[in-house]
């Protein structure tokens, strides 16, 4: 059985990373995979690993998408794909 | 078929999330698209290892619910393993999580090792201004 | 990027917030064995917190409060509290990392024993990932060239 | 280029699905890894180490070895990063 | 503390690592000896493991004294205990001589250099001794990141050939960690020794096959079998030279103690030579790797890209062995990882005295190198002479296996591409002492008739002293390969 | 004729006074904006030095004040209550306020912080009924077909002093509905307005008006009520 609740969230997981990797700034794509690992981190809360969860939420949501941030001013936002 | 297809659905969603991730991290030129497609990759397995913790039929949180069955010895017997959460793949992927930023951070500094030197990110300008 | 930036609000906010989210993780760290968290979760709140002051009031002023080199420091002390406690264990003649052996020093069961073994390796764990988070974060934000380094 | 990695990806995905067939059914409680291993930690956690947390336990304790080597990789991408990019200018001599 | 010498020997590097950058803030020149020291403690332990274990039998260590499968255990057995030694001393050797090399290379960085090289020994000491899979990948990514960093450091180009590194490394270590997933979902356990006795059952599971084919497809992305080798050359041409000459030689042979323990430890030798064609598949990819390997070594002016690409054809030997799947061939594998490592430690090595002297490692700097430093190119030619199976030395004895093992077999094609490696070898070797010997330089062209004075410029004795203890224990294992045989190889061959 | 005198005299003074008024009320102000500039430069210097700026006493007050905000908040969190958990705040939050304490209170009289609460929680209603007031307003802007929106930046020169006020309004602002904060820039706003209404509800200026009192910076007027004496010579006035 698929619970509503739990398709939203894989759809948008789905889109998110394939937003991710198609667009064609580097911030915006960071950003979005900031949102993929917060869907991703809800998805595994609704599973029950909210250990798992909490340290997503944490690590990818947080210190992942500062330390990508840091990076790409450091460096560039162009990208050709 | 379609109750073949519905048992495992979570299944076909980190494969079609690993496949993405894989794909970004071999084609991709960009090499922060790489290591975006990288932490794709990693979720992706990591929801695997999830799946396969989850059970159905009422099975709640990892955590104990009544922790005060401390000295009885008929109060920890009444503990269900159905009623909870197989814990073992949550402590692997707590581990694989920690890997994931860990690798994130390394190709970071690599990342920036190589703009510092070349002033580009894509990685055939970078092979052309090698030569 | 660690700068201080005059933005007012963004600034307070910080101010206000940052004891809140240090006393949360320090929370999180120490009730990982009822709740979920733990010295990891715990570890990355308070590393998060110590970027936001970096990102907020400047590297001019989190060197007063966390300079780097007690980043490393701290790094180090953090997996030596873990590996320290696992070879305390083999001097009370246990394996490595046996906490239960532990109970002759402290005077407890030996569940209790190795719940308190738990909790002193979270605190190790929550040490080195702070710092380590952090000194990523300086690494990466300022290309390895401190602002005090430039001023030469 | 883009076409093989295609491809490549498009078999790895192929090779998953394969083997996705004979797996036990998503969140089925009789699943062999209900069954051998994780019981135990289920039901002893509170006798053995006093400690609510199953994921705690396990990890700090039952497999503490595999959470040493954790924070040992967390260092060591620390030190990477400081031994790649930190460039100390030299102070002035005074 | 004799029965806890097996723990010993990871925790000593580990928490010397820790200690490290503290000894560097003291004095930034005391990191070298405690490096140095560090190693020859966990040599010392590995040393007393592998007598215990050789008197003993197979040591079981269960870590917090929790019993397999719930705990985590050490089984150090004849392979695991060889390894280590091998390991550590290999280590320990390239410590000794990494002084004026870091000095000269990267003088800024030295404190924290030693941190991660002891880092990365940890690493490669965990991977083998421990006999859990989790716990092998967590080992597995802690070698991988040291070995990463290691590497960027290098000259120009370093950091790109890193990042290759990094994403090739990453999809090798999840495809092996997606395998212990699925290896996982059906049986359960994650205890070698466990899963072990429970997947005989289930050879027929298609769950199990796929999760095979990740497993070798991980693995022989780490250890850069032919058609996944292309990180390699970049890698290990441009990493500074004491990083090359820990990784080159231990990375690789690493990754196919894994590869051995997986298929002969947790899925039984019969799963992978009678139910799935896997041995046949890897012998093919091991004549090609061997020649592809030995053509392109041709191909190179460089001298440590040469070396590189023949690692690749070393490779190529090692798992050509476990695919003619005899116990002649496997025994002749396992003592070719010994013997492997020790050669390429050595030509690694004097690669980086090359280095140290010339700032280049072309093959156009050996030019009069035989006149200005003998005892180096002493070392060098009987290092040579072993890579190329001259008889006394070592490398002729694990070829001289192998071959036997694919005569038994039948596997003419396989005897045909080591012999032709060796061939190709004896080409690019004497292809250097050609050059070596050259004296007559460009004073002839100006007319002075005499030849030009070479002065003796030895490599400082911090890194004459470790090449010419390798090329003694080239000579050694060469001369007490049956000793080794017996007592230790022996008994690390699965029952096929 | 002698009340006529009588008046004119009263008047004379009433001018006199007021024109006294007038001086005192511009005295006081003048030396309430210089302490208060002198203040601010003052708060400017400790927020740079942040550990070596303030006295060592107002920084103890400091510590006590932010140590008992932060037990309140692990007692509140934990809900354990034995002696082991106890302790296990203790020296957390002991660790946190010796860590932090400058960052806390870095701005604020510590005198006032009680008084600041108990207004503070009095002031909480009022934004949240202007919350929903301005919810429906929104409401029907979004909701009626012609869409009667008037989107205009509007700037003004705030009167409140201190960093915390300042923020507390501009969240405020922000809060409610229809209007954004875009900019604080040496006390002047710059706020982004949804409609006409909007704009006009926020330039009567009692939201600034009641944030300064929650603050206690309303000192310009309260003086003025002091001093006002117009309402007293009005009454005598009439009385003659």
């Amino acid at each position: 059985m698929i619970l509503p609740f739990d398709l939203i969230i894989q759809i948008f997981v789905v889109i998110c990373a394939v937003a991710a990797i198609t667009v064609k700034d580097l911030l915006s794509a960071v950003m979005i995979l900031g949102a993929y690992s917060f869907f991703m981190c809800l998805m595994w809360a609704q599973m029950g690993a909210v250990d798992v969860a909490f340290t997503e939420a944490s690590v990818s949501a947080g210190i992942g998408t500062i330390l990508c941030i840091a990076a790409i001013m450091k460096t560039t936002r162009r990208t050709k794909d | 078929m379609l109750e073949f297809i519905v048992s495992k659905y979570n299944f076909w969603i980190y494969i079609i999330l690993m496949m993405i991730g894989f794909y970004a991290m071999i084609a991709k030129r960009n090499l922060v698209k790489k290591i975006i497609g990288m932490n794709i990759f990693q979720t992706a397995i990591i929801l695997f290892f999830i799946s396969t913790a989850y059970k159905t039929g009422g099975a709640t949180l990892p955590i104990l619910l009544d922790p005060h069955g401390h000295g009885h010895g008929a109060a920890e017997s009444a503990v269900a393993v159905s009623q909870y959460i197989n814990p073992l793949p949550h402590v692997l992927m707590l581990t694989a999580i920690v890997v994931m930023v860990a690798t994130l951070g390394v190709a970071l500094a690599i990342v920036i090792m190589i703009y510092r030197k070349y002033g580009t990110l894509n990685e055939d300008e970078i092979i052309k201004a090698m030569k | 990027m660690i700068f201080r930036k005059d933005d007012i609000i963004v600034n307070t906010i910080s101010r206000i917030l940052i004891p809140f989210i240090q006393l949360y993780a320090l929370y999180v760290i120490m009730h990982g064995h009822y709740s979920p968290g733990g010295g990891f979760q715990g570890g990355v709140i308070l590393g998060a917190s110590m970027v936001l002051l970096l990102l907020t009031r400047g590297y001019d002023e989190a060197k007063y409060k966390f300079p780097e080199q007690i980043a490393t420091l701290f790094s180090s002390v953090g997996v030596l509290i873990y590996a320290g406690i696992g070879l305390l264990c083999l001097f009370v003649l246990g394996n490595f990392l046996d906490y239960g052996k532990l109970a002759a020093l402290l005077n407890v069961t030996p569940s209790h024993a190795r719940s308190l073994g738990i909790l002193g390796v979270e605190i190790g764990v929550g040490f080195a990932v702070m710092s380590v988070m952090y000194s990523i974060f300086l690494d990466i934000s300022t290309g390895g060239v401190l602002p005090e380094d430039e001023e030469e | 280029m883009r076409f093989i990695s295609f491809i490549v990806t498009v078999l790895t995905g192929a090779l998953l699905i394969y083997g996705t067939v004979d797996m036990p059914n998503w969140g089925d409680p009789n699943s062999p890894a209900s069954k051998h291993v994780s019981p135990r930690y289920i039901t002893k956690t509170e006798i053995e180490t006093a400690t609510p947390n199953m994921v705690t336990s396990v990890l700090a304790d039952y497999r503490g070895y595999d959470t040493l080597g954790e924070t040992t990789v967390i260092f060591t991408a620390g030190m990477s990063c400081i031994l790649l990019l930190r460039r100390r200018k030299k102070k002035k001599a005074r | 503390m004799m029965e806890q010498a097996p723990v010993l020997v990871v925790v000593i590097p580990l928490m010397c690592a820790l200690l490290s950058p503290l000894v560097g803030w003291i004095k930034k020149e005391y990191c070298y000896p405690w490096a140095m020291l560090t190693l020859a403690a966990s040599t010392v332990c590995a040393v007393i493991t592998l007598n215990t274990v050789i008197h003993n039998g197979v040591i079981h260590y269960y870590l917090g004294s929790w019993l397999p499968p719930w705990g985590i255990e050490y089984v150090v057995d004849h392979l695991n205990a060889m390894m280590l030694v091998l390991i550590s001393g290999t280590a320990l050797l390239v410590a000794v001589y990494s002084k004026k090399s870091v000095e000269q290379e990267l003088p800024d960085k030295v404190v924290y250099f030693y941190t991660v090289f002891l880092l990365q020994v940890t690493g490669f000491l965990g991977i083998v001794i421990t006999g859990d899979v989790f716990n092998l990948y967590v080992f597995l990514e802690i070698a991988s990141l040291a070995g990463y960093a290691l590497i960027a450091i290098g000259e120009e180009g370093a950091p790109l050939a890193s990042f290759r590194y990094v994403v090739l490394g990453t999809v090798g270590a999840c495809f092996y960690l997606l395998a212990i997933g699925y290896l996982y979902v059906v049986t359960g356990s994650l205890n070698m020794a466990d899963l072990a006795k429970l997947l005989p059952a289930l050879y027929g599971s298609k769950v199990i096959l796929v999760a095979f084919a990740f497993f070798l497809v991980g693995i022989a992305l780490k250890m850069a079998l032919f058609p996944l080798h292309i990180w390699l050359p970049d890698a290990y041409t441009k990493a500074p030279s004491t990083a090359s000459a820990l990784l080159a030689p231990l990375m690789t042979k690493v990754a196919i103690y894994v590869m051995l323990r997986i298929m002969f430890t947790v899925f039984q030798p019969s799963f992978s030579i009678e139910i799935l064609p896997v041995t046949k598949i890897l012998l093919w990819v091991g004549i090609i790797a061997i020649f592809s390997g030995a053509i392109m070594a041709l191909a190179q002016v460089d001298f440590k890209r040469m070396l590189c690409y023949i690692i690749v054809a070393e490779v190529g030997y090692m798992v050509g062995g476990v695919g003619v799947a005899n116990a002649v061939a496997i025994k002749g594998t396992i003592l070719h990882i010994l013997n492997d490592v020790v050669m390429t430690v050595g030509l690694f090595t004097v690669a980086g005295i090359i280095t140290y002297k010339m700032k280049h490692h072309n093959l156009t700097d050996f030019k009069a190198m035989f006149k200005k430093m003998p005892f180096t190119m002493a070392a060098f030619v009987i290092v040579a002479l072993s890579i190329i199976g001259v008889p006394p030395l070592c490398g002729f004895f694990s070829k001289w296996y192998l071959i036997q093992g694919a005569a038994m077999a039948g596997n003419w094609v396989f005897v045909v591409a080591l012999l032709f490696s060796s061939l190709v070898n004896i080409i690019l070797f004497f292809r250097i002492f050609e050059v070596g010997y050259e004296f007559h330089s460009s004073a002839d062209a100006h007319g002075h008739g005499h030849e030009e004075a070479v002065v003796i410029e030895e490599a400082p004795l911090s890194m004459l002293i470790p090449t010419m203890m390798i090329a003694l224990f080239i000579i050694l294992i060469g001369l007490y390969n049956q000793p080794i045989l017996i007592n230790i190889i022996q008994f690390a061959v699965p029952k096929l | 004729m002698e009340v006529t005198l009588l008046i004119q005299a009263a008047d004379e003074s009433f001018r006199l006074l007021e024109k006294a008024r007038g001086q005192a009320v511009d005295l006081l102000n003048t030396a309430v904006k210089l302490t208060s500039d002198t203040r601010s430069v003052e708060e400017r210097k400790l927020q740079t030095f942040l550990s070596s700026g303030q006295d060592a006493k107002s920084g103890f007050q400091n510590f006590i004040a932010t140590f008992v905000m932060l037990f309140a908040f692990w007692a509140l969190l934990s809900g354990k209550f034995d002696l082991f958990h106890l302790s296990l705040g203790f020296i957390c939050t002991f660790v946190i306020s010796y860590l932090s304490h400058d960052l806390l209170f870095a701005n604020v009289r510590v005198g006032d912080i009680r008084v600041i609460i108990q207004r503070f929680i009095i002031y909480m209603p009022w934004l949240m009924y202007q919350i929903i007031t301005a919810n429906v307003h929104v409401a029907y802007l979004a909701l009626s077909p012609k869409m009667p929106i008037d989107p205009q930046v509007m700037r003004f020169k705030t009167k409140l002093e201190s960093d915390i006020s300042w923020v507390t309004l501009a969240n405020s602002i922000t809060l409610t509905p229809g209007t954004i904060t875009m900019d604080i820039h040496e006390g002047e706003f710059v706020v982004h307005a949804l409609s006409q209404k909007v704009a006009d509800d926020l330039d009567t200026g009692e939201m600034e008006d009641r944030v300064a009192h929650v603050f206690m910076e309303a000192d310009h007027i309260y003086i003025q009520d002091v001093l006002d004496v117009a309402r007293i010579f009005g009454e005598m006035r009439r009385a003659a």
